[in-house]
C-alpha cells in the first residue's frame, strides 16, 4: 500500500514539471506589439465555417486581397501588413479564444474588422481590450453600446448602429406603407432588441412580433414563423436576422406562396449568398433593404469598380456586398495606419482614428462619425429595391440618404457627398 | 382539423428520416452490441459523397446511389478495419465497457475532420429532387411538399426492401440469427463475423439514405447530422434498440410527437420534448415499447 | 436429524418456496431449515433448482411464493444488497472477485459495514485510523483461509485456488452468522478440497453454512444433513447416510433404468 | 497523509514560481489546464472508478458555470460563493441524473449523456434569464491592487484556477483511495458480488454522478471565469467529447495522469496550429486539424490502451516477471 | 475408415483446467454417450469439438481428417452438427426459419427444402407448426425441432448436448426414443453427452464417464451400467 501511493506521487510530479515545460518560452519585446520596420501584423475574428459563416466568410479574403494590392504598391510607410483571420464559428466563446490567441500568441498590432455584437461584447470583456488598449477598429456591428467611448475607449464601429437602421425604416414605413398590417422578425440579441427598442420609440407598432433565438434558425423554424405571419395577416414584413435565418424565411414563405413586402435589415440581406443558399431569387424582386453601400454591381461608382479590379486580381471570389465591405475596411485600415504616421503606436492608431477618422474616404454614402467623443462610423442609410435579378436599386430611383445617431435624434434627409475614391484605391493621406 | 393534418403529415416525413437512421443503430446495436456513435460521421460522409455526385450530374437520385455505395462501403470498412481491431485489444480492464462507445467518437471525430479536410465548413445544398414549394388545398398552400412525399415514398421503399431482404432471403435469416444467437448461427454454419461485417454495410448504406433525405430539405456541414444521430438513437430507444419493427414505429412516433410540439408549442421545445420522450421512455419502459417484457442483456 | 442437532436453535428457514420462469416452474414448495452451527447441503443433478434457491435467497430472483424466517423472525426477501446487513453472505459460483483490486481492497469491501469514515472525513483524509482498522480485519479473514501473503496483490494476478480463497475471505469479513456457500470445490484440485473440508469443518463453530456443491466427496464429507433437489422439488433429505442409500436420489441422479421404466408403462 | 498535504503545498508553490515566470500567454494556457484537470478528475471518477460512460461532462459543467455566473451577477457574492453554488448546483443536477443513470446500462446511459450534450444549447436558449446564445458574462473582477500594477488579469486567474484545481484533486485523491474510490472499484468490476458483500450499487451510482458532477461543475466555473463567460456554446458537445479524450489519454483509471491529459487537450491546438503552418496555413487546416489529431489520439488510445498507459507497463512488467 | 477419434484432449477456461487428456473415439454409425455428474467437463468436451471453443492440447479428427483449430462453420460443411445445451433454438424465428437455418451454408435452397421435409417426416409435430414462433414450443417440442435443425444439415456425425436437460421424465423418454430410431433411420454416427447416465447408455454403443475432467472409465454401454465407477462419478461413493 505504502508503495502504491508512492507510485501514484511519481506519476504526478512527473506530470506537473512535464507541464511545467510547456511554460518555458521568452518574454516579450519591448517595441510596438506587432509592428516591426517591415510588417504591420492585424488580426480579424469572423465565421469561416458554421450556421452563421454564409457571406462573412469572404470578408476576411476581401481584405487581404486589398492589403495584397496595398502591399504591392509600397505597403504603409514600407511596412507591409499581414492579416491574420481566426475562425470563431460566430460563437463567443470561440472568438474569445482566437483574440486570446492574436494578441497573446500572435501578438497582432490591433484588430480589424471583428465581427459580431455578441461575440465583440464578450472579447472586450474577457480578453480586456481596453485594458490592454488594443486598437480595434471598424467593428462590424451595428450595435449601439458600442458607441459609448466610456466603455470601449480602443474600438470603433464602422456600421451604422442598428438603432439607426431601424429608426429610418421607421421613418421610411410611416412615409410609404402608412395603414399596411405590420410584421417583424428579429433576433433575440442585442442585434435585435436594438432595433425594436428603436421601432417603439419611433411609434411603429406591429401587429405581429416574433423573435427568435440566435443559432435555432432553420426550415422548420421558418415554417412557424410564416404561419405565425401569415395568419396574423402581416403584409409589410421587417426582418432582423442574419442572412442564415433570412435565407429558409424566404424559401418558406416561397413555397407556401406567402408574399408580403419584404423589408430586410441590412444585414441578412445579401442576394448572392441567399440565392447560393436555395432561395429562389424571384421572392427578393420587389424587396426593400436599407443599404449603406452602393450595390457591388453598380460599376458607374469609382469605388466599386476599384474595389472589383482589385478582386479580380488577388482574391477572384463572387463580387457581392460583403466583398465590398471587406474591401472598404481594407480601404479604412491603410487610411487609418497612414493618420497615425511613420512612427506606429497603439495609442497614435487611436489619436490618428479621432482627429482625423470623419474625414476618411469610405465607398459608404453617409458622413462617418468618428470624433475625440464619438467612435462611431457610418451614420446613415438609403432605402433600396431589388429587381428579379437580386440587383439592388436605389428605391424611387435615386439615392434618398437618411442620417440619424442611435438615441433620440431626428431622421433627416442629407445631401452628403462622400470624399472620393484615392487614386488607384491607393491612399495617400496622413 | 386542417393543422392537425398537416402536422401528421410533416410528422411522417419527419420520422421516415428518423427511421433510417434509428434502423441504422439498430442493426448494428443487435450485430455487434454498439451503439454506433461513428454513425452520423459515417452517413454524413455518404452523403457529401452523394451530394458531389449529384451536383455534377444534377441528378439527385444517382447521388442517392452513390451515397447507399458509399455508405456501406464505409460500414463495411468501419467493422472490418476498426471494430475488429477494437475488439481484438480492448477487451479487459476497467475501459473494456467504454472503449467501444468512445472508439465509435472517436471515430466520428475522425470522419468529421477528415470531411472538413476535404470539402471545408462550409454549407452545402443539394438540388433538391421535388418542390419544395407546398401543396394546394382549396385555396390555401400547406407546408406539406413533393419532397416530403418523395421522402416518405423512398422510405417506404427502402423498408419494403429490407423487410424482403430480412424475411425472405437466406442472408436476411442469416443477419437475424446471428444477431439473435450468434453462437447457435455459427453452429448452424453461418460465417458471423462476415454477417456481421454485412450488417455494419445495410446499416451504413441505409445511414446514406438518411442523410441524402434530410439534407434535400436542409443543409449539409459536418455538423449537420448530429441531431440526427439524437432523434435516430431516441427513436432506436423508444423501440427497444432490438427491433427493427419497433425503430421503425419509434421514430414515427417521434417525428409526429416532435411536429405536434413544433406546430402547437414552439420550435425551441423541440429538442427538449425529444430528450423528454427519452428519459420517459427509459424510466417507465427500459426495454422500448415493443418488448414482450422480457429484459434484454444490454 | 442427526441427534446433536435437535435441540440447536433454528437459524433460517424457507417455507413453501416458490419461483417461476416465464411459464416454467423452477422451484415449486421447496421447505429448509438450517439450525445454528450446521452444515447444509443442497444437492441435485444439473437444472434441479439449487442456484436458483441461492439466489431467491439473495434477491437475485423474486419468488412467487413463500416465505423466509431468520431467527424464527419472519422477514421480507432481501435485495442483495441487504443481505450483510442480516447476517448473511454468499460467495459466486464464478468466484467474482473485483479484477483490478488488489486482494486486500478486495476483501475490505466485504467489511464496509464496520466502517465509520463518511464522505467528509474520507474527503480530507482523515479517515486513516479507519481504514486501519478496515484492513486489519481483511488481513485478518485472509490469513484465516491461509492466503494473508498475497494481500497486496492484483485479483487478476493469483492462481485459481487462491482466488476461491480470497472470495471465502471476503464472506467471511462481514462476520456472518449464516454462509451460503455456491459451489466452492468447482475447479479445485484434490489438496485444495482436503483444505476446503477442513476449513469448512473450522468455520462450523461461528457459523450455519449452506452449501451447493456437486463434488460428492465433499458433500458427504463436510454436511451434517443434506436436502436432494430434482425438478424443482425437494426429493429427499437427511444425513449423509441416509441420503446416500435413497433410491429416488440414485434415480435423479443416474437416471431411471430401463426395467424400472418398463415396469413404470405396465403399471 | 502529512506527506500528501506538504506534496500539494510544493506543488502550489512551484505553480505560484511557474506563473510568475512565464509569458501571459503560458499563464492563461495554465488556467486552462487546471480548468481541465478538475474537470478531467471528475471523469476519472465517473468512468474509471464507477464505470459509467458519460458523454456529457460539459452539460455538467455548464450547470456550475450558469450557476456561479447567475449567483455572481444577480447576487453580486464574493468569488468563492460563487464558486460554492456552482458546487452545490452541479452536484444536485448529478444527483437527478444519476438517479436516472443508476437505471440504464452502457450504450443506454451513453446516448443519453450524448443527447444532453446536444441538446443543452436548445435548453439554455430556452429560459431569458440564461442569456440565449450570447450568454451571461462573467465577471469575477480585477485582481487586489495590493498584488501590484503588472499584475495581469489572466495571472489571477491563473491563481484562482490552480489552488482550486490543488484542492479539488486533493480532495479527490482522498476520496478516491478511501473506501469510496474502492467500493465503486467493485461495483464497476462486478456489480452482483458487490451487491452480495453489502454495497447498494445503485446509490453508489448515484453519489458516484453527484460528486462527479459537484467536480465537473467547479470546473465548468473555473472555465466561465478563464473567458469571462458563460453561453451554450462554450459547454458544446466538442468539450464533452474532448474531456473523454483527455481522460482516455490520461488513463480513464488514474487520477494522477489528469494533469497530463489536461496539458495534452491544451497543448493539441498548439501543435495542429504549428503543424498547419507548416503544411500550409489554409482555413481547412487550422479548423479541423485539431479535430483530426484528437480523434486519432483517441482512437490508437482507446484500441491500444484503454485502461491507460500506467496498465500497458503493468502488463508489461508482469509479461517479463513471467519470462 | 474411420469414425470419430480424440486424443490426450487437454482444455483450460484460463487459469481452470476443464479437460485433462481426454482419450477416446467412436466408431462410424455408432453412438457413445458421455456421461458424468454437472461440472465434469462433459459440455466442454462438445464445445472444444465443434470449433467454440480452443483446446490447450492434444488433437481429434473426424474422417481420417483433424478438427482441431477450425471453425465452427467449416466443421458443419464437413458434416458435424453440433446440438448445444439447452435447447439450441431461436425463439425469435419461426419454427420454419431454424430449420432452415440447418442448411443456410448450402447455396442450394432445394436441397434444403428436401431435408427439411424428411425432418418433418421425423418429427410431424413440428410440420404442423412451422408457421409459429419457436418461442410458442414446448420444452420437448424445442428440443425436436434443435435436433431437427442439425439434421437438415444432413451430417454424418452429431453432437448432441444434454438432450433431456430440463424436461419431464415422460419427455425425456420420448426424446431418447427419438434419438435412437434415427440414428438408426439415417446412419448417424453420435456423440451424446448427458448426465441422465441410464437412459444415455441404454441407447448406446459405447461410453464414456468423466469425472472431474477426466476420462474414469469407458467401454461397452452395457458393461458401464453396472460398473461402479459410474456410481462414484455422479455420487462420489
Amino acid at each position: 500500500m505504502i508503495r502504491k501511493t508512492a507510485r501514484k506521487r511519481t506519476w504526478f510530479v512527473a506530470a506537473l514539471l512535464a507541464s511545467a515545460g510547456l511554460f518555458a518560452s521568452t518574454l516579450p519585446a519591448n517595441a510596438e506589439t506587432g509592428v516591426s520596420s517591415s510588417e504591420i501584423k492585424l488580426g480579424i475574428t469572423l465565421p469561416l465555417t458554421g450556421a452563421a459563416s454564409p457571406g462573412y466568410n469572404k470578408i476576411g479574403n476581401a481584405m487581404n486581397a486589398y492589403f495584397k494590392y496595398v502591399n504591392e504598391n509600397g505597403g504603409v510607410y514600407g511596412r507591409k501588413i499581414t492579416l491574420i483571420q481566426k475562425n470563431d464559428e460566430y460563437s463567443p466563446q470561440l472568438s474569445i479564444a482566437k483574440t486570446n490567441e492574436l494578441i497573446l500568441k500572435d501578438k497582432v498590432f490591433a484588430l480589424v474588422g471583428p465581427l459580431g455584437t455578441a461575440n465583440f461584447t464578450a472579447v472586450h470583456k474577457s480578453v480586456g481590450i481596453a485594458k490592454r488598449k488594443v486598437p480595434s477598429l471598424f467593428l462590424n456591428t451595428g450595435f449601439s453600446g458600442f458607441a459609448s467611448k466610456k466603455n470601449y475607449p480602443t474600438s470603433f464601429t464602422i456600421l451604422p448602429s442598428y438603432a439607426m437602421e431601424a429608426k429610418i425604416v421607421a421613418q421610411f414605413i410611416k412615409e410609404n406603407l402608412t395603414g399596411k398590417k405590420l410584421g417583424l422578425v428579429y433576433q433575440n440579441d442585442e442585434f435585435g432588441i436594438d432595433a425594436l427598442g428603436a421601432f417603439k420609440d419611433a411609434g411603429v407598432k406591429f401587429d405581429v412580433s416574433i423573435p427568435y433565438t440566435s443559432g435555432t434558425q432553420s426550415a422548420a423554424t421558418a415554417q412557424t414563423w410564416v404561419s405565425q405571419l401569415a395568419a396574423g395577416g402581416a403584409q409589410v414584413v421587417v426582418f432582423f436576422g442574419v442572412t442564415s435565418a433570412t435565407a429558409p424565411l424566404l424559401a418558406v414563405s416561397a413555397a407556401a406562396k406567402y408574399a408580403p413586402q419584404w423589408i430586410l435589415g441590412s444585414v441578412g440581406s445579401d442576394p448572392l449568398t441567399l440565392r447560393a443558399l436555395g432561395v429562389p431569387v424571384a421572392v427578393l424582386n420587389g424587396a426593400l433593404t436599407p443599404a449603406g453601400n452602393p450595390s457591388p454591381n453598380d460599376t458607374s461608382d469609382e469605388y466599386v469598380k476599384q474595389f472589383q479590379e482589385i478582386n479580380a486580381k488577388y482574391n477572384n471570389a463572387d463580387f457581392d456586398d460583403y466583398v465590398l465591405q471587406g474591401m472598404n475596411i481594407g480601404l479604412m485600415t491603410v487610411q487609418a495606419l497612414r493618420a497615425a504616421g511613420r512612427n506606429l503606436t497603439r495609442a497614435g492608431l487611436i489619436r490618428a482614428m479621432e482627429s482625423k477618422g470623419s474625414s476618411f474616404a469610405s465607398v459608404a454614402y453617409s458622413p462617418l462619425g468618428y470624433s475625440k467623443t464619438s467612435n462611431v462610423g457610418h451614420t446613415g442609410y438609403y432605402m433600396a429595391v431589388m429587381d428579379a435579378k437580386g440587383d439592388r436599386k436605389p428605391y424611387g430611383g435615386s439615392v434618398v440618404l437618411y442620417t440619424t445617431d442611435s438615441a433620440k435624434g431626428p431622421v433627416v434627409k442629407s445631401n452628403f457627398k462622400r470624399p472620393a475614391m484615392p487614386a488607384k484605391g491607393l491612399p495617400t493621406n496622413s | 382539423m386542417q393543422k392537425v393534418f398537416e402536422t401528421i403529415l410533416i410528422g411522417l416525413s419527419t420520422g421516415s428520416i428518423y427511421a433510417l437512421m434509428s434502423l441504422a443503430l439498430v442493426l448494428v446495436w443487435r450485430s455487434t452490441r454498439v451503439v454506433n456513435f461513428a454513425q452520423a460521421g459515417q452517413a454524413m460522409f455518404s452523403t457529401y459523397i452523394g451530394f458531389e455526385i449529384s451536383s455534377r450530374s444534377e441528378v439527385f437520385w444517382l447521388g442517392l446511389l452513390f451515397a447507399i455505395v458509399a455508405g456501406a462501403l464505409l460500414g463495411a470498412g468501419v467493422d472490418y478495419f476498426f471494430m475488429r481491431v477494437l475488439f481484438k485489444h480492448a477487451n479487459s480492464g476497467p475501459a473494456a465497457v467504454v472503449a467501444p462507445v468512445i472508439a465509435t467518437l472517436g471515430l466520428l471525430g475522425l470522419i468529421r475532420s477528415f470531411v472538413g479536410l476535404t470539402w471545408g465548413g462550409e454549407f452545402k445544398s443539394i438540388e433538391t429532387p421535388a418542390s419544395t414549394n407546398g401543396f394546394t388545398i382549396g385555396d390555401s398552400t400547406i407546408p406539406f411538399s413533393p419532397l416530403n412525399v418523395l421522402i416518405i415514398v423512398t422510405t417506404a421503399l427502402i423498408l419494403i426492401a429490407l423487410a424482403i431482404l430480412f424475411q425472405r432471403t437466406n442472408l436476411g435469416l442469416a443477419l437475424r440469427a446471428s444477431a439473435y444467437a450468434p453462437e447457435i448461427a455459427q453452429l448452424a454454419g453461418i460465417r458471423t463475423a462476415r454477417t456481421r461485417t454485412i450488417g455494419w454495410a445495410i446499416a451504413g448504406g441505409v445511414g446514406g439514405v438518411a442523410g441524402m433525405l434530410v439534407t434535400a430539405n436542409n443543409f449539409l456541414s459536418p455538423y449537420s447530422l448530429d441531431l440526427l444521430l439524437v432523434f435516430g438513437f431516441i427513436a432506436a430507444v423508444i423501440g427497444g434498440l432490438e427491433s427493427m419493427v419497433g425503430a421503425v414505429i419509434g421514430a414515427f412516433v417521434l417525428g409526429i410527437g416532435l411536429t405536434f410540439i413544433l406546430n402547437y408549442v414552439g420550435t425551441s421545445l423541440v429538442f427538449i420534448g425529444g430528450f423528454t420522450v427519452l428519459i420517459l421512455v427509459l424510466i417507465i419502459k427500459p426495454d422500448g415499447i415493443m418488448s414482450r417484457g422480457k429484459a434484454r442483456r444490454a | 436429524m442427526p441427534d446433536n442437532l435437535a435441540d440447536k436453535k433454528t437459524v433460517l428457514s424457507v417455507n413453501d418456496l416458490s419461483v417461476n420462469f416465464g411459464g416454467l416452474k423452477a422451484l415449486s414448495g421447496v421447505n429448509l431449515e438450517l439450525k445454528q452451527g450446521e452444515v447444509l447441503g443442497l444437492i441435485g443433478p444439473n437444472g434441479a433448482g439449487k442456484t436458483t434457491v441461492f439466489n431467491a435467497l439473495c434477491g437475485i430472483v423474486t419468488p412467487a411464493g413463500g416465505s423466509l424466517s431468520l431467527k424464527g423472525k419472519e422477514i421480507k426477501w432481501p435485495k442483495p444488497y441487504q443481505l450483510a446487513k442480516l447476517g448473511i453472505a454468499r460467495t459466486l459460483q464464478g468466484v467474482g472477485l473485483f479484477p483490478d483490486l488488489t486482494v486486500a481492497d478486495n476483501v475490505m469491501i466485504g467489511a464496509n459495514r464496520f466502517a465509520e469514515a463518511g464522505l467528509l472525513r474520507s474527503s480530507f483524509g482523515t479517515n486513516s485510523k479507519d481504514e486501519k482498522r478496515l484492513r486489519d480485519r481483511a488481513q485478518a479473514a485472509l490469513e484465516r483461509v491461509y492466503v494473508g501473503g498475497v494481500s497486496n496483490r492484483r485479483a487478476d494476478t493469483l492462481s485459481y485456488p487462491d482466488t476461491k480463497r480470497v472470495s471465502i475471505a471476503r464472506a467471511l469479513v462481514a462476520e456472518p452468522e449464516i454462509l451460503l456457500l455456491d459451489e466452492p470445490a468447482g475447479g479445485l484440485g484434490a489438496q485444495d478440497i482436503e483444505w476446503l473440508n477442513s476449513l469448512i469443518n473450522n468455520l462450523k463453530a461461528r457459523t450455519s453454512i449452506i452449501i451447493v456443491e456437486h463434488h460428492m466427496d465433499v458433500v458427504m464429507s463436510v454436511c451434517d444433513r443434506i436436502y436432494v433437489l430434482n425438478f424443482g422439488q425437494i426429493i429427499a433429505s437427511g444425513t449423509p447416510q441416509e441420503v446416500r442409500n435413497n433410491d429416488a436420489v440414485i434415480e435423479a441422479y443416474l437416471g431411471t433404468h430401463s426395467k424400472e421404466k418398463s415396469a413404470r408403462k405396465k403399471a | 497523509m502529512r506527506k500528501k498535504i506538504l506534496l500539494f503545498i510544493v506543488l502550489g508553490w512551484v505553480l505560484l514560481i511557474v506563473g510568475d515566470r512565464v509569458d501571459e500567454l503560458r499563464v492563461y494556457q495554465g488556467a486552462q489546464i487546471a480548468m481541465y484537470t478538475i474537470a478531467l478528475a471528475s471523469i476519472v471518477l465517473l468512468t474509471g472508478y464507477s464505470g459509467q460512460v458519460s458523454l456529457g461532462n460539459g452539460a455538467m459543467m455548464a450547470v456550475g458555470g450558469y450557476a456561479a455566473a447567475l449567483t455572481l451577477t444577480n447576487l453580486q457574492t464574493p468569488i468563492w460563493f460563487a464558486f460554492l453554488m456552482a458546487v452545490i448546483a452541479a452536484s444536485l443536477f448529478g444527483a437527478l441524473l444519476g438517479a436516472a443513470a443508476a437505471r440504464l446500462s452502457g450504450p443506454y446511459l451513453a446516448g443519453t449523456t450524448l443527447a444532453l450534450a446536444v441538446g443543452l444549447p436548445a435548453i439554455a436558449n430556452q429560459f431569458t434569464f440564461l442569456g440565449g446564445e450570447p450568454g451571461i458574462l462573467f465577471d469575477v473582477g480585477f485582481p487586489p491592487e495590493r498584488l501590484g500594477e503588472d499584475f495581469t488579469q489572466y495571472k489571477w486567474f491563473f491563481w484562482i484556477a490552480s489552488s482550486i484545481a490543488l484542492v479539488a484533486l486533493f480532495i479527490t485523491s482522498n476520496i478516491l483511495s478511501s473506501r469510496f474510490g474502492r467500493t465503486w472499484q467493485a461495483v464497476r468490476g462486478n456489480a452482483l458480488a458487490a451487491e452480495l458483500a453489502g454495497v447498494n450499487s445503485s446509490r453508489w451510482k448515484i453519489l458516484a454522478f453527484t460528486i462527479s458532477s459537484a467536480l465537473a461543475g467547479l470546473a465548468g466555473a473555473v472555465f466561465a471565469m478563464n473567458i469571462s463567460l458563460v453561453a451554450p456554446g462554450a459547454y458544446s458537445l466538442a468539450l464533452s467529447f474532448a474531456l473523454v479524450t483527455g481522460a482516455v489519454l490520461a488513463g480513464i483509471s488514474s487520477l494522477p495522469g489528469v494533469a497530463f491529459g489536461a496539458l495534452i487537450l491544451v497543448a493539441i491546438p498548439e501543435v495542429a496550429d504549428a503543424l498547419a503552418g507548416r503544411l500550409g496555413d489554409a482555413d481547412k487546416l487550422n479548423n479541423y486539424l485539431p479535430g483530426l489529431i484528437v480523434s486519432v489520439l483517441l482512437i490508437l488510445s482507446v484500441i491500444y490502451t484503454p485502461n491507460g498507459p500506467g496498465e500497458n507497463l503493468r502488463k508489461l512488467r508482469h509479461k517479463r516477471k513471467a519470462h | 475408415m474411420s469414425g470419430l477419434l480424440v486424443n490426450n484432449l487437454s482444455v483450460s477456461h484460463g487459469a481452470i483446467s476443464a479437460l485433462r487428456n481426454v482419450t477416446f473415439s467412436v466408431e462410424p454409425g455408432q453412438l457413445a454417450a458421455v456421461i458424468g455428474s454437472n461440472g465434469a467437463g462433459k459440455t466442454t468436451l462438445l464445445r472444444t469439438l465443434s470449433g467454440l471453443k480452443d483446446a490447450s492440447s492434444g488433437n481429434a479428427e473426424w474422417e481420417g481428417r483433424a478438427m482441431l483449430g477450425k471453425k465452427p462453420d467449416e466443421l458443419v460443411r464437413r458434416g458435424i452438427s453440433h446440438v448445444s445445451e439447452g435447447k439450441s433454438v431461436i425463439p425469435e424465428l419461426t419454427v420454419k426459419e431454424n430449420l432452415v437455418l440447418g442448411g443456410i451454408w448450402r447455396a442450394n435452397r432445394s436441397d434444403t427444402n428436401a431435408a427439411i421435409a424428411e425432418v418433418v417426416e421425423l418429427f410431424p409435430r413440428l410440420g404442423e407448426r412451422m408457421g409459429q414462433s419457436a418461442d410458442t414450443l414446448s420444452g420437448g417440442e424445442r428440443q425436436m425441432l434443435a435436433i431437427g435443425r442439425a439434421l437438415v444439415s444432413r451430417p454424418k456425425l452429431l453432437l448432441l448436448d444434454e438432450p433431456s436437460l430440463g424436461l419431464a421424465p415422460l419427455v425425456i423418454e420420448q426424446i431418447f426414443e427419438t434419438i435412437d430410431k434415427l440414428r438408426h433411420k439415417l446412419g448417424l454416427t453420435v456423440v451424446l453427452v448427458e448426465q441422465n447416465a441410464m437412459s444415455a447408455l441404454e441407447i448406446a454403443d459405447t461410453g464414456v464417464i468423466i469425472n472431474l475432467g477426466e476420462v474414469v472409465a469407458s467401454g461397452k454401454a452395457s458393461d458401464l451400467i453396472n460398473d461402479p465407477a459410474l456410481r462414484a462419478a455422479y455420487l462420489g461413493y
